[in-house]
């Protein structure tokens, strides 16, 4: 048992904060640190300051353009990104499609997307999700039919986050209908600015519009773009879902939000103190705090393990339930700190106002309490993890 | 002992629910959320007509109720379809500061209201006050007003607002709060104001020597400050009954007919056992709100006594139904348009009104145990 | 809408109250407050002196020697009973088998027994519960066969609470196994002094010993003792459970125990002040009597709507449920509370102890935090409540 | 970073297993509830022998161990059977006392401590102390002590105390606090033992001008305390988990065999969810006992920021699995003679020794949030 880090960790982490120190822009951490929504352009112009550092892809193998780190120096890396307050990689390509492509994918598929995804070149979203199916990924009824050189795509995806932004898609369709619902499944990469494809957005409660439902009217793609063997997707989707969780616990997404919810306590005044000194507060904030040191330690234990070459198993269903409670009660207490100015609304589109109702910090807080219940259902929902946990761990 | 309703208030119920039933449409509602105000001028007048404002006051005010137990009735009303219309601003705090303490004159303007004729707002609480009745720092001076109003609920749609200055005494003293009587195009007085989670909308307002007519005797504001505070909890607690029930309501149906693994979710009974204690907190919700209809005219220690465990209630079974009803749907409770997602928003902003769980907590601490 | 009592209920309070101080015994208040147990001796002494007042039986009609008492002044009662911290009275010949005689007994059965409940000349216990059966009652396998005049009973009955002090006990038999398990059901009065009947004590977590298992072999019964009609016992057993459940959200235990625990913390100094000024431990108390106050008006509801004569539903099921919640949480920080004079075991026979380790009324606070985490379990769990109130009013 | 056990600490965790899973059964425990120590004297040497005293103290003090992960191990695994021996009192708090402060003479206690040949406890709390650990009212004067200690637990099996009295300042100050070698049968000293919940006896002690050897300096006891208290903390706490694993488990097991209603009741998933949530707290507790144990030499801010919140995340999991797991096991987890009681009752009892959850909340509070 030793909890220190080794020197070169410790010399890694100085290499990083440094570096966010030294070229994360201003504009871009206090939109996070506030809570705001990021542009497109927002993104796209912190992946390429990590790119230029060669530090976009912390997952991916120094042959294909990524760090080669371990688990401990990606926990690392995360857990400073986040208390910089530094936006987070979008996923889609770095996290999700590259690790199966790289796996599963044709020596073409590799050579051509992997730059691309580092580059910036395309902006990739998740097709995976349909309407009705919620946590259920098998029920897959997009279909996609061989013809000649190319399939045709017909159906419908949901809950494709920033699917405005893409310019392209990683699909699971359905190419066969016989055996097992898992066994006639596809992946399909899909331009999304094919003929026949449109996306409407769908507004969240929160009044923000990050996901779409994406409909696929007859569209054509080259098959080319199938990924792996036909009917072998869903192999490759489990693949991308275990690959990498060893952040699902959003450990750093919490202690950024823990000290942003500490920093509105002490500005905030509730009968003529600091709120952070009202006792029945104080604990509440010393509540989370606590189950936040032991989350992180529970996450290193996984981390650890995984760097040892163990795959995390259903342990990460207890971090994801851990980490959804911590996170989503630091988001209720924030937006219990703002007290009145929780009320106002404000849209994406108003909250770089100069001249905000309230202080600035609390413009969001609504928003972002109502947007992160979003963080208990997605990505299989804590009820499925809770029968996980019961199933995998306790054999009931 | 008796927990009906007489014949009247059950009239005014059946005919207040049918009325609100017909006129919440999803088109009215949207209509509400782009409109200027963020409700209807056609359901204000029709509350009006069928009675609603005037079941705020006594028959003495001009109305025919005032008691506690109407003003639940009506709110918990409003309450269950989502309406946003100012009932509570323009009727229990802006009424009722002039029933308390207007002039004949003043009176009039009373009279307006009840007729749905008059918008009103309170221009109290301040930045940095937060929750706390007695903070006032505005100040008046010969009769001038200057200061800065904080989430004035409704102040951009009234043309009235009273507006609470102070005459004597420190920062946070009780003593020494003057109430006064503004007209919403006064001199110095600019309002700036926006949408408000959940619909309805709210102003920042400056006063810079802005000139105001005198509410009641001079540095004596906060006891009736208090006593329509009183009285908009109970309001602001029935509306959130409304709510939670409607959203219970949604989500049982949800459960009986979404279908997941072959089944309707509402069949897993980890899914079930949750709902059932959602609706145990319904239910002490409901008798916390009836207990404080029943004392909300009572003296200022029992009247706050249940005030403040009624809010704490009311609050800790908001946040409950909310976020519970939210997961129990899924991905389409996260949708604005569903109907779930305007009933959560308002649920969740009632603990921002008149006192949160923390605050009310604290007081009924400080009123009822140590 | 009316939350006031009538000035005759009123009048009636008042008429408990002085009765109570003037005939209630210190000597069995100050256990009942202090949480201590109660001879067989001392609950016979507190039933004779209400028996003089005519108040023994406040849910039986008054041609049986009851009060004829509505739903509205039985509250009342049982209010001012714990308030003044008197014994509770055993509710297994008055509150049970009483009102299943009245209904179904004939009238040899009502002339010779009712009597003798009120007298005191016997103890009831309740034969319901067999081993392995939990929350299901229907599972009956303790049999009576006809033998001539007597039935010949065998079998083994489970947590008969207070059986040690009993000379009868009431029971469910099988005396038929065909049809639906319900049907062979009957309802037997058993003599305790049989030949072949075994009492042994079931020694609880607490330390205690309050329920028992009763043994039956070869016991002979007269078929006199049989309740009602042959095979037709499940109808009073039901009968009994949903006829007197009024108290069942226990307000008044509560009401008792929250004035113990104000009490205590008033006593307990903590960081050199008094435990109840501490904010943290007074918002604990606050949560729990806010709590209370509203669940004592959901409990009047439901004794409104009763004396209106509807009859209470699964609303009981919300009241067990709330109820027990709210005593066990006292129950809770009573003994949090005590502190670190919460660990001294004192035993039953010991807590009369002059010279108590620590205060008196820190003694039984353990005992009673563990022996009350039955009221969750007993009477159907609240698992069980859950799911009826899932399937009778939300129809899941 | 490193999660997994050095091979000598895996050796001594598999022997004390598998010794402590020979010894500790249902017939042994019936015993200890009826001794008068309510510990075993037989497993006492068992433990001295296999090196779990040792295991308490570096090398420099006679020992083979003495980290924080040296002591969450062993406590750990007395927890896992539900051992009651005073590996706290006379290992921790005493010998642990002796190791920081005694002098050459007085070491040579601690290496009977050791031994297993020696018996102790610590005499600091006092009616009405609670958990405050500079709240000392007894009084030294001429180097005799007088005064009443509360719940010392060993008190009465030790043959030597170690008490604190205030040789200045006010009854509250962490200055003024002296220790103090006692003989239990010193003249003027009165105890009375009794038995715990959950096994295990302690005893109120009276000195009455008892004579006592000094030990450390004069008025400088309050950091030596502080520090066996952590050490203390830490093994109480690792002693919970134990305690959370055996009753989790028995639990999980009792679901899977218990039928009603035609099927095991571990089928049922409101009860799979219930399990899932009690097995993540059970976790978290684990995680919070390995910051304590990485940081109990730490320094006192660091040390005791980590004792705080791991006694309150293990104080709240601790009633969390107790309380869940009787409801689980319906009737018969209300029964003495099932394994459940005896674990249940010592689990229950961990939130009572070294301060509350609100103890610990209070003081995180101060060191770690305002």
């Amino acid at each position: 048992m030793d909890l220190h880090y080794t020197d070169a960790q410790t010399a890694f982490r100085t290499e990083v904060r440094d570096f966010l120190a030294e070229h994360l822009p201003t504009r871009l951490s206090d939109k996070v640190r506030n809570g705001q929504s990021l542009t497109k352009a927002d993104h796209e112009e912190w992946h390429a300051i990590l790119n230029a550092r060669g530090w976009l892809a912390g997952n991916w193998p120094v042959e294909h353009g990524g760090t080669g780190w371990d688990a401990v120096q990606r926990h690392i890396f995360e857990d400073e990104m986040t208390k910089a307050h530094a936006p987070r990689i979008v996923p889609f390509g770095l996290a999700m499609l590259g690790p199966v492509l790289m796996a599963f994918g044709s020596e073409d598929q590799k050579s051509y997307w992997l730059p691309r995804i580092l580059n910036g070149d395309d902006w990739w979203c998740q097709g995976y999700s349909e309407p009705g199916a919620g946590s259920d990924l098998a029920a897959v009824r997009t279909s996609a039919v061989r013809d000649g050189d190319d399939y045709i795509v017909n159906g419908q995806k949901t809950w494709t986050t920033l699917g405005q932004h893409a310019n392209m898609i990683f699909c699971l369709v359905r190419t066969s209908t016989e055996g097992k619902r898992q066994e006639g499944i596809s992946f399909l990469l899909i331009d999304m600015n094919s003929p026949g494809i449109t996306v409407r957005p769908i507004v969240l409660i929160d009044g923000g519009a990050e996901v779409n439902e994406v409909f696929f009217d007859n569209v054509r793609v080259p098959a080319a773009n199938l990924v792996g063997a036909e009917n072998k997707g869903w192999t490759y989707a489990k693949y991308l879902l275990t690959h990498e969780r060893t952040n699902i616990a959003g450990v750093g997404f919490a202690s950024a939000g823990l000290e942003q919810l500490k920093r509105i306590a002490r500005a905030e005044q509730s009968g003529g103190q600091p709120l952070i000194k009202n006792p029945l507060f104080a604990a509440r904030i010393a509540q989370v705090q606590i189950d936040l040191m032991a989350m992180a330690t529970t996450n290193l234990r996984v981390v650890s393990a995984a760097a040892a070459g163990q795959a995390p198993g259903a342990e990460s269903s207890m971090l994801k339930i851990k980490g959804t409670q911590v996170r989503q009660e630091i988001n209720a207490l924030t937006m219990q700190a703002v007290g009145p100015y929780a009320m106002p609304y404000v849209s994406e589109a108003l909250e770089g106002d100069n001249d905000p109702v309230g202080p600035a910090y609390a413009q969001a807080r609504t928003r972002q309490y109502l947007n992160n219940r979003k963080l208990s259902i997605y990505g299989g929902s804590n009820e499925v993890q809770r029968s996980i946990i019961a199933k995998a761990i306790l054999e009931l | 002992m008796n927990f009906d309703l007489t014949e009247e208030r059950q009239m005014l119920q059946d005919g207040l629910r049918r009325y609100l039933r017909d006129q919440y449409t999803p088109a009215l509602l949207s209509q509400i959320a782009d409109s200027e105000t963020g409700w209807s001028d056609v359901v204000w007048s029709g509350l009006a007509e069928i009675g609603v404002i005037g079941a705020l006051f006594t028959e003495d005010q001009g109305g025919f109720g005032g008691a506690g137990f109407d003003i639940a009735l009506v709110a918990e009303e409003l309450g269950r379809v989502g309406a946003t219309e100012p009932l509570i601003d323009t009727g229990l705090l802006g009424g009722g500061l002039i029933a308390a303490l207007g002039d004949a004159d003043q009176q009039a303007l009373l009279e307006e209201v009840i007729a749905g004729r008059r918008q009103m707002a309170l221009a109290h609480a301040e930045p940095g006050s937060r929750y706390d009745l007695s903070r006032v720092a505005s100040t008046v001076t010969d009769g001038k007003l200057s200061g800065r109003k904080a989430v004035v609920v409704n102040g951009g749609a009234a043309d009235r607002l009273i507006v609470s200055a102070r005459s004597s005494g420190d920062v946070a003293d009780e003593a020494g709060i003057s109430l006064f009587i503004v007209d919403a195009d006064a001199p110095g007085l600019t309002r700036r104001s926006y949408p408000l989670t959940g619909s309805g909308h709210a102003a920042e307002i400056t006063l810079d020597n802005t000139p105001g007519t005198p509410l009641g005797a001079a540095g004596k504001g906060y006891q009736a400050l208090a006593q329509v505070h009183a009285r908009a909890t109970l309001a602001i607690s029935a509306e959130a009954i409304g709510l939670m029930d409607a959203i219970r309501i949604l989500t049982t149906d949800y459960l009986k007919t979404r279908k997941q693994f072959g089944q309707p979710i509402g069949k897993f009974q980890a899914l079930q056992h949750r709902m059932a204690d959602m609706l145990i907190e319904i239910e002490q919700a409901r008798s916390a709100v009836i207990n404080l209809a029943g004392h909300v005219d009572a003296d200022a220690l029992v009247r706050d006594t249940h005030v403040s465990a009624t809010k704490t209630l009311v609050g800790q079974a908001a946040r409950l139904v909310a976020e519970e009803s939210i997961q129990l749907h899924g991905g389409i409770g996260m949708t604005q348009e569903y109907a779930l997602a305007h009933l959560a928003r308002r649920l969740v902003m009632v603990d921002h009104r008149f006192g949160d769980t923390l605050y009310h907590t604290e007081r009924f601490v400080a009123l009822a145990v140590a």
